[in-house]
């Protein structure tokens, strides 16, 4: 019995990983599932505005490492975040402007616009690619860890190493920063109010003289925030790599979906769901039993309920089971 | 004949329909008339399978028919048609009306490949059937028109329009008269009459326009608070002092100077 | 829309999102002169207005309608003979391809719908009328959304014209039946302080003693200086509080009067008033 | 008219690629055209004409390709042995647990009961067949890995395999249709994706079916191979007289065999849906799409028919998948991909005009030519761009090394303007 | 036609997993052209002409596609290439035999290659992983390693590799805890790691790419403590492996396809002058690939491959005149005279069993950040 290496062993293997990476998938579905109540699509676009955010802010972390600026221990890249999300929002609402908007005039059916996302899709994916290529880029600086294996284990003389990353820390801050920010500004404020307003019955939202340019742009810059800080997150705690953003889109979709598709608490429990899932359904309890009980007991097989090769279609997998005993996610999503 | 008994349906802790229990005669035009909110358009959903009731029984000529799917009642006879209209926006008018007729042969794929003669045919009847009660409704020269772009009372005698597609044998009409010109209204009501008359539908309609529903019913059921509050002649309901408080009212307070 | 073709086939009807621009727009560009200005002409009128929906034929055709502040103007006509059209086309919602709207003298035929929100022109639309997702209460919120003083007291008023929807204030209003739906709808339109309020249909399918309070209410809220324009098919009585009546068919004014006098007219009786 | 028109436009470009770069290189577009046509067909059938949003068609494709390997390949007898009756047995008891679940949910009333009892006979039930079942993979596994490892297919002539990659997608639809149709639009579109996902994780990791990663290559054809024309001597004179070079030739005449396939079964799908989609049915279909509420209380069993057209379209999905494996010659899992496979399809579907069927198969042929293209025209370009530059210019290397990457970035181009100009497809419905 | 170029294929990925080695084996490759180009052809004055194409290493359709195009279009009379085993098995099966067209792979190394179906026409100067496999359990036996966990790339080279290696290390009593695939091209690793460590061992044996997968497995590994020691297999041997990953790589170690004598160093000296990295992964092999195609034309006296498949394994092995990288302008004289020649070439090549190379290796360990010789194995 050794309950503390047991304990160690799971939230460096499981509970912490899981987190920051439920965390960046919430932060991504937010974004999904906003578009999808506002703007009432699917935008499949989504994971590359990520790229393109952080995109813009790798170059300019770049520039400031250039320029000998930095934040200590903490990544430059964070300093660099608000041009990165200047950067998405300019590029999200100039394609409002040039592409959406028109469709939108015309009524355009869901579909068509989902379509039209994935036209947006290819080219966004094309622009950040010829910027800066199809390569892994890093650009995380400061501190790697706030807590390192060999530094808990000498301090702690356990067998069990409990690490946390420095980015895997920001991740989690800035997440509850950023989703408290955001449900104040939905539930609170007068231009959160319209928005939702504007969800529910575009129509009438203009008879109520609710302005929807101004909705959609809002919509948008919100949008582009949460996509740029989710994908900086993302590349600070694991890396940059366009191909790999627009992967991310379909967890970031399932996450959105098993929440529920237009609400942004499920968006957020979504991502935590799948995370979690994906990470347990394929741990192997193995050493984590061998702790737990007494000699001799531990098992001699992994105790892996599937192997990793199947990570990627346990979440699917998670997912189509939610969908049957709750046909619109788990926060009753729109649908539709 | 049609038997509700004892029919609760909540949502969540809310008690739509609460221990309704009516007759709906065979042959008979029964009105079903009540304030807003009180159930009707609940029950008339629980009877067509749409909802599932909490609790309670529906039969129809004896047979249990609680919590049949819709489209299996639709086969027994029994249609409905909805107070906010669901047309089948994309088809022209003339299809939405050919497409109710069931058994078609043409709806099997089988014969759509192998017998197309048989479906020609079939369809020529079926043409023929919707352009005449389209021209009944007034609505033929709309009928190579969507149906989405109809205004809101055509599409409410879209709706009537589809009842009288097939043969049926019950038919619940949900606020058909509301949006409806009083003119054409009239129209309507004789056409149901006939169909009363001269082919033995049973009729179950829920209006809030008194006149209309004193001209056609025999029987009006009053429901409020999810419950049967008083049945009877349309006199005697205009008569009936707790119909008048909760549903009737007196009449124009202030008229316009 | 039926021209457009970029609809959800089965869409409905969101000719209303059309906010400025369109296609044929009544000004400069199209070449069609806006009509001379009239002192003489009511409060808020749509003259002589021709348009339809999107390319689409014509579905007005010279049709004009107005009302004076404080008056009730009563729109009756066979089914699709244009009345919610020509509302949508007062309100801002339809290219206008003749004719012009003017409130208060002021042309505003290029105005969007909200600006003409701004401007004290308030509409219940005769479907989907409600936001179905937020709570009574928000919806009468979003109703005033223009406002920017305190809006309890006009709230408490609408509650008081509509007990139900006290109860009921909590309660998503996609959740309320047909007629609950109905008061949402006015009592949001009312929040906005309007000075005209537009309404197409109200009393469809509100049961009697609501719908003789809704035109107690309608007569009353006339008397405080509002313009009411509305469509009715319970012709009878809207006409007997209306000071005026139109009778659309096919898209052109058919009689015109005041609500007496179409009332007396048998011809308009026997054919569009049901008798 | 403007079919016609937009028909021989794609014809025209088809054949300008024939004279500028290559017969081969057109046939090649022609024939993997005809199988995103049919793909496109499959698609059009459950969104065009029923509002199904499916987004796995990539599952269902790679279903038809894994009956290419079951029908066509040899049987590995080894493997057999070593774990062939074992493994069918767990699969049977796999089924037989899914089913007793099934049961016990349907038989028992809802409650804690029901719930506890079907999680503990899954549960249970999972752990008994991962018994049996690890060991006889691991067996079959252990043959040989480097060349075989798997079962093996039945040997069968592979044309065989189509119609058997159209219901092998026919029953993964049933299963799929029956317990996730209920979902509304997006959920079920997310749904089919995961269970597309879900089958290709199977495809790629089960080695003992089809050798997971290691692919299956060397499928058998049902035309002859260019070497055994390049030796027929009746082959390489009658060529010859036509003054070709035979090796040439002899890969044309391999890909025109195709192309005589492939067209014969289109043509085949192409009247079957047309005569569909005309008739009382297709009209029944439309209405179901447009409202599934008032179609049910017209009579429309509308639970079936959805569950009709998706076995229906998902079939074609399969036969078409099978065509393409037989064509590649090869089963590679890895290759499968939602954006070749589904987007893509979905692409031509909308871009062609849902609803419609020739919609469809224009939007095949127009989006998978300019798939194939846009790679050496984005080249060109790009050298047309950087002309003017100096050899060593760090720019212009950028620039020549970025045009790979604007074939994903001309397709999006396209797609767009399309969708501006010809808003309902460019032949849309009616 | 008899006067015109001969085309040969170079079919590398120069997109994908591996294309941070592919530009070094495709410049060897061409500078064996040049030579003999410079030496004045083959046949009798006919220049060899490289018509480049991209197999992408893991896309099995494109790197077909691709094949099938530098065939029909462009009429290549050989292939140097493909390089990962799967594209290359691809390849074979769909295009080289179909045509009658040979291949020559510097680096594909899967052991199913050797009993491929392949008309004669396939051949390799690389060794099969299965020997790899041997290799690579021989130094952990030497090292008194017994327990270990594996993971490998999830396609057909990196499963044959474990295969291969698991059953060697078996057989010689080792244990592995558990043997997990990972893809190529994720960011995140922790689930695939949170497995490995579970299982434990006592070093990780990667059987990866060295800039895609086996790169984040070790970062992966290395963050969350459970693993300091790996084993890499050939894929994995590449500087900027070690630059990315830095000091905490020392100590890990592996093995890599290598060669020394004349040939080598003769090969190294050719290289500097042309300023490509001969230290990188196949560039010896990509060099010797194309010799021994060109040789082969030359010794059969014909660009058919039906004709010259037979000769590769002439050219190649004993006996005649030893070649060292450089010397093919000598080759070819004596090919032309009806000479006979043993190509030594940059990796000591000389083909076994059905024409791949016999496979020396170079176990290296990690130190400072420099791959480092241990021995020659
Ligand atoms: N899905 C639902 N969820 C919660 N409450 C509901 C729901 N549907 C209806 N209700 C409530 O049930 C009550 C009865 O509604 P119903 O539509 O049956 O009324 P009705 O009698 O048809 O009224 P009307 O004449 O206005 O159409 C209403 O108070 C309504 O708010
Ligand atoms: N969105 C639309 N697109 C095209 N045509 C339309 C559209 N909406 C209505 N129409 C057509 O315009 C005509 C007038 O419709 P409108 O809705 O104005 O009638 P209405 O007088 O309000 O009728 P009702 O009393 O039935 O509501 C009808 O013939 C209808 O078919
Ligand atoms: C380039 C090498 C890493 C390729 C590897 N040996 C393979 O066979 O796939
Ligand atoms: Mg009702
Ligand atoms: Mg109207």
């Amino acid at each position: 019995m050794d309950l503390l290496n047991a304990f160690v062993a799971l939230m460096n293997f499981v509970v912490i990983p899981a987190s920051a990476y439920g965390a960046q998938l919430a932060l991504g579905a937010l974004g999904v599932t906003l578009i999808y109540a506002i703007l009432r699509f699917s935008n499949f676009a989504h994971g590359d505005t990520m790229a393109f955010g952080t995109m813009v802010t790798i170059l300019v972390t770049w520039a400031l490492q250039g320029a000998g600026l930095s934040l200590g221990p903490v990544p430059t890249a964070l300093l660099a975040m608000p041009v990165g999300i200047f950067g998405a929002a300019a590029l999200v609402l100039l394609t409002d402007r040039a592409v959406y908007r028109f469709y939108r005039r015309q009524k355009a059916a869901p579909v068509i616009l989902v379509i039209v996302s994935t036209g947006l899709m290819f080219i966004y994916n094309g622009v950040v690619r010829f910027i800066i290529g199809v390569d892994d880029q890093s650009f995380d600086d400061g501190a790697r860890f706030v807590l390192s294996a060999r530094e808990f284990r000498e301090a702690t003389g356990l067998q069990e190493a409990l690490t946390l990353r420095t980015s895997q820390a920001i991740t989690l801050i800035t997440a509850v920063i950023v989703v408290a920010l955001l449900f104040w500004f939905l539930n609170r404020t007068r231009t959160g109010k319209s928005m939702r307003a504007f969800a529910d019955n575009e129509d009438l939202a203009l008879l109520s003289g609710i302005s929807p340019e101004r909705v959609v742009a809002i919509t948008w810059i919100i949008v582009a925030a949460l996509a740029t800080v989710a994908g900086t997150l993302y590349g600070l705690d694991k890396s940059f790599k366009p191909f790999t953003y627009f992967q991310l889109l379909l967890p970031i979709f399932a996450s959105a979906i098993v929440g529920g598709l237009g609400s942004p608490v499920g968006a957020i429990v979504g991502g935590f769901v799948i995370a979690f899932s994906e990470v347990t359904v394929t741990y192997a309890f193995k050493k984590v039993l061998v702790y737990l009980l007494p000699d001799g007991w531990g098992p001699d097989g992994l105790v892996q309920l599937l192997g990793t090769d199947y990570k990627f279609a346990v979440s699917f997998a998670i997912l189509v089971i939610v969908l049957l005993f709750r046909p619109t996610g788990l926060f009753r999503g729109k649908s539709g | 004949m049609i038997v509700v008994s004892d029919v609760h349906k909540h949502f969540g802790g809310f008690r739509a329909v609460d221990g309704a229990t009516l007759e709906i005669a065979t042959g008979s035009i029964t009105g079903l008339v009540g304030p807003n909110g009180a159930g009707k358009t609940t029950l008339f959903n629980v009877i067509a399978g749409v909802l599932s009731p909490t609790s309670g029984r529906v039969t129809m000529d004896g047979e249990d028919i609680t919590g049949l799917p819709p489209h299996d009642l639709f086969h027994r006879g029994l249609l409905r048609t909805f107070q906010i209209a669901h047309e089948f926006a994309s088809m022209t008018v003339r299809e939405n009306l050919m497409m109710v007729p069931a058994r078609q042969s043409g709806e099997t794929l089988w014969n759509a490949w192998f017998h197309r003669a048989r479906i020609r045919q079939e369809e020529a009847a079926l043409l023929k059937k919707a352009d005449e009660v389209l021209e009944f409704l007034t609505i033929d020269h709309l009928k190579e028109e969507r149906a989405g772009n109809l205004s809101g009372g055509q599409k409410k005698l879209l709706e009537l329009g589809r009842t009288m597609m097939v043969d049926a044998k019950v038919v619940f009409l949900d606020e058909v008269g509301a949006g409806v010109n009083r003119t054409l209204l009239g129209t309507v009501g004789d056409a149901i009459l006939r169909l009363n008359r001269e082919r033995g539908y049973t009729f179950c309609m829920i209006e809030h326009d008194m006149d209309f529903i004193g001209r056609l019913c025999e029987t009006v059921i009053v429901m409020a608070e999810g419950r049967v509050l008083t049945q009877g002649t349309i006199d005697e309901i205009k008569a009936d002092e707790r119909v008048i408080e909760a549903y009737l009212g007196t009449g124009l307070k202030n008229k316009a100077s | 829309m039926s021209g457009s073709g970029y609809g959800d086939r089965g869409n409905k009807d969101r000719s209303i999102t059309r906010p400025g621009g369109g296609t044929m727009r009544v000004g400069t560009a199209s070449g069609v002169h806006p009509l001379p200005r009239d002192d003489t002409a009511p409060f808020l009128i749509g003259e002589r207005m021709t348009g339809g929906y999107g390319k689409g034929a014509d579905i007005l055709h010279d049709c004009t309608i107005g009302v004076d502040p404080g008056e009730i103007a009563v729109i009756v006509g066979p089914n699709g003979a244009g009345k919610s059209t020509a509302m949508k086309a007062v309100f801002g919602m339809l290219d206008l391809r003749g004719g012009a709207v003017r409130l208060e003298g002021e042309d505003i035929t290029a105005l969007s719908p909200q600006d003409r929100v701004a401007r004290g022109m308030a509409f219940v639309p005769q479907t989907s009328n409600i936001f179905t997702s937020m709570t009574v209460e928000e919806n009468l919120e979003m109703g005033a959304f223009l406002r920017r003083d305190d809006i309890r007291g006009t709230m408490a008023q609408v509650y008081d014209l509509f007990p139900i929807l006290k109860d009921k204030r909590r309660q998503a209003a996609g959740e309320l039946s047909g007629g609950q739906r109905q008061q949402v709808a006015v009592g949001r339109a009312l929040m906005t302080q309007p000075r005209v309020l537009m309404l197409d249909e109200p009393t469809a399918g509100v049961s009697p003693i609501v719908m003789d309070e809704l035109f107690d209410r309608i007569i009353e809220v006339a008397r405080t200086g509002i313009s009411i324009l509305m469509v009715e098919q319970n012709a009878r009585q809207a006409l007997e509080i209306a000071d005026k009546g139109y009778v659309l068919v096919q898209g052109s004014n058919a009689f015109t009067g005041t609500g007496a006098d179409l009332l007396a007219d048998d011809d308009v009786r026997r054919s569009f008033l049901g008798g | 008219m403007r079919g016609v028109w937009l028909f021989a436009l794609v014809a025209a470009l088809i054949v300008l690629s024939g004279v500028m770069q290559s017969w081969n290189v057109a046939l090649g577009i022609v024939n993997m055209g005809l199988v995103s046509a049919i793909m496109a067909l499959g698609v059009n059938m459950q969104w065009g004409y029923a509002g199904l949003f499916n987004i796995g068609v990539m599952g269902f494709v790679a279903l038809g390709g894994l009956a290419a390997v079951l029908i066509g390949m040899p049987p590995v007898a080894e493997a057999w042995q070593a774990g062939g009756a074992r493994l069918l047995a767990a699969l049977a008891l796999g089924a037989g647990v899914i089913a007793a679940a099934a049961l016990v949910w349907k038989r028992m009333a809802p409650g804690t009961a029901r719930t506890l009892a079907m999680t503990v006979l899954l549960i249970g039930g999972f752990f008994a067949f991962r018994a049996v079942y690890d060991p006889a993979a691991s067996a079959i596994e252990a043959v040989d890995p480097a060349v075989s490892g798997y079962l093996g297919g039945l040997g069968l002539p592979i044309l065989l395999a189509w119609p058997v990659g159209g219901l092998l997608a026919a029953a993964a639809a049933w299963a799929i249709g029956k317990v996730a149709l209920g979902l509304r639009s997006d959920y079920l579109a997310i749904a089919t994706l995961g269970i597309a996902e879900i089958i290709i994780a199977v495809l790629k990791n089960e080695d003992w079916l089809s050798r997971g990663v290691k692919n299956v290559i060397g499928l058998p054809r049902p035309v002859p191979y260019e070497i055994d024309l390049q030796e027929s001597a009746a082959f390489v004179e009658g060529v010859g007289a036509l003054g070709a070079d035979p090796v040439i030739a002899s890969s044309i005449a391999v890909k025109l065999g195709y192309m005589a396939l492939f067209l014969a079964v289109l043509g085949i799908l192409l009247w079957l849906s047309q005569m569909a989609l005309k008739s009382p049915w297709g009209r029944m279909m439309r209405a179901i799409r447009d409202n599934e509420v008032a179609a049910e209380a017209m009579g429309k069993d509308v639970t079936r028919r959805h569950l009709q057209i998706f076995i229906l379209g998902s079939a074609v999905l399969g036969l078409a998948g099978a065509m393409m494996t037989t064509l590649d010659g090869q089963l590679v899992p890895t290759a499968y991909q939602p954006l070749r496979f589904t987007f893509l399809v979905w692409v031509m579907v909308i871009v062609g005009g849902s609803g419609n069927n020739y919609g469809a198969v224009l939007g095949g042929f127009l989006i998978w030519f300019l798939w194939v293209q846009v790679e050496p025209v984005g080249l060109w370009l790009m050298q047309t761009i950087t002309a003017g530059l100096p050899e060593t210019s760090a720019l212009r290397t950028h620039l020549q090394d970025a045009a790979a990457h604007m074939r994903l970035l001309t397709m999006g181009v396209v797609l767009l303007l399309v969708l501006r100009f010809a808003p309902r497809g460019l032949l849309p419905e009616k | 036609q008899d006067a015109g170029p001969v085309k040969i294929g170079i079919l590398l990925g120069y997109t994908g997993p591996i294309e941070s080695i592919v530009p070094g084996m495709t410049a060897s490759a061409e500078m064996a052209i040049s030579q003999i180009n410079e030496a004045g052809g083959i046949l009798g004055g006919r220049m060899l002409e490289a018509v480049r194409a991209d197999s992408t290493c893991i896309d099995s359709a494109a790197a077909t596609a691709a094949a099938e195009r530098m065939v029909t279009s462009d009429g290549v009379a050989a292939i140097m290439g493909a390089d990962c085993s799967g594209v290359t098995g691809a390849v074979l099966a769909n295009v080289a035999v179909p045509n009658g067209i040979a291949m020559i792979s510097p680096s594909a190394t899967s052991p199913g290659l050797s009993s491929a179906d392949d008309n004669d026409l396939f051949f390799r100067t690389s060794p099969s992983d299965a020997r790899q496999g041997e290799v690579l359990a021989q130094i952990l036996a030497d090292q008194d390693i017994d327990t270990v966990a594996v993971t490998y790339t999830n396609n057909d080279y990196g499963k044959g590799l474990s295969d291969a290696f698991i059953q060697s290390f078996e057989a010689q009593g080792g244990t592995v805890t558990l043997n997990a695939p990972h893809e190529d091209g994720k960011a995140d690793y922790s689930a695939e790691i949170g497995a490995l460590d579970s299982a434990g061992g006592d070093v990780l044996v990667v059987l990866g790419y060295g800039d895609q997968g086996g790169k984040g497995i070790i970062r992966s590994a290395l963050d969350a403590g459970s693993f300091d020691r790996f084993m890499l297999a050939d894929g994995m041997y590449m500087q900027s492996l070690l630059d990315d990953v830095g000091a905490a790589m020392d100590g890990s170690f592996g093995a890599v396809p290598w060669s020394e004598g004349e040939g080598t160093s003769a090969f190294q000296t050719l290289a500097d002058e042309a300023q490509i990295d001969a230290e990188s992964t196949y560039t010896r092999e990509s060099y010797d690939a194309m010799a021994l195609l060109a040789m082969a034309m030359q010794a059969a006296g014909s660009t058919d491959a039906n004709e010259y498949k037979s000769k590769v394994m002439e050219v190649a092995n004993a006996p005649g005149e030893p070649i060292l990288p450089g010397e093919l302008g000598k080759a070819m004289q004596i090919l032309a005279d009806g000479g006979d020649v043993d190509y030594v070439g940059a990796t000591n090549v000389e083909l076994i069993g059905a024409g791949e190379a016999a496979g020396n290796y170079r176990e290296y360990v990690v130190k400072d950040g420099e791959y480092e010789t241990v021995t020659f194995r």
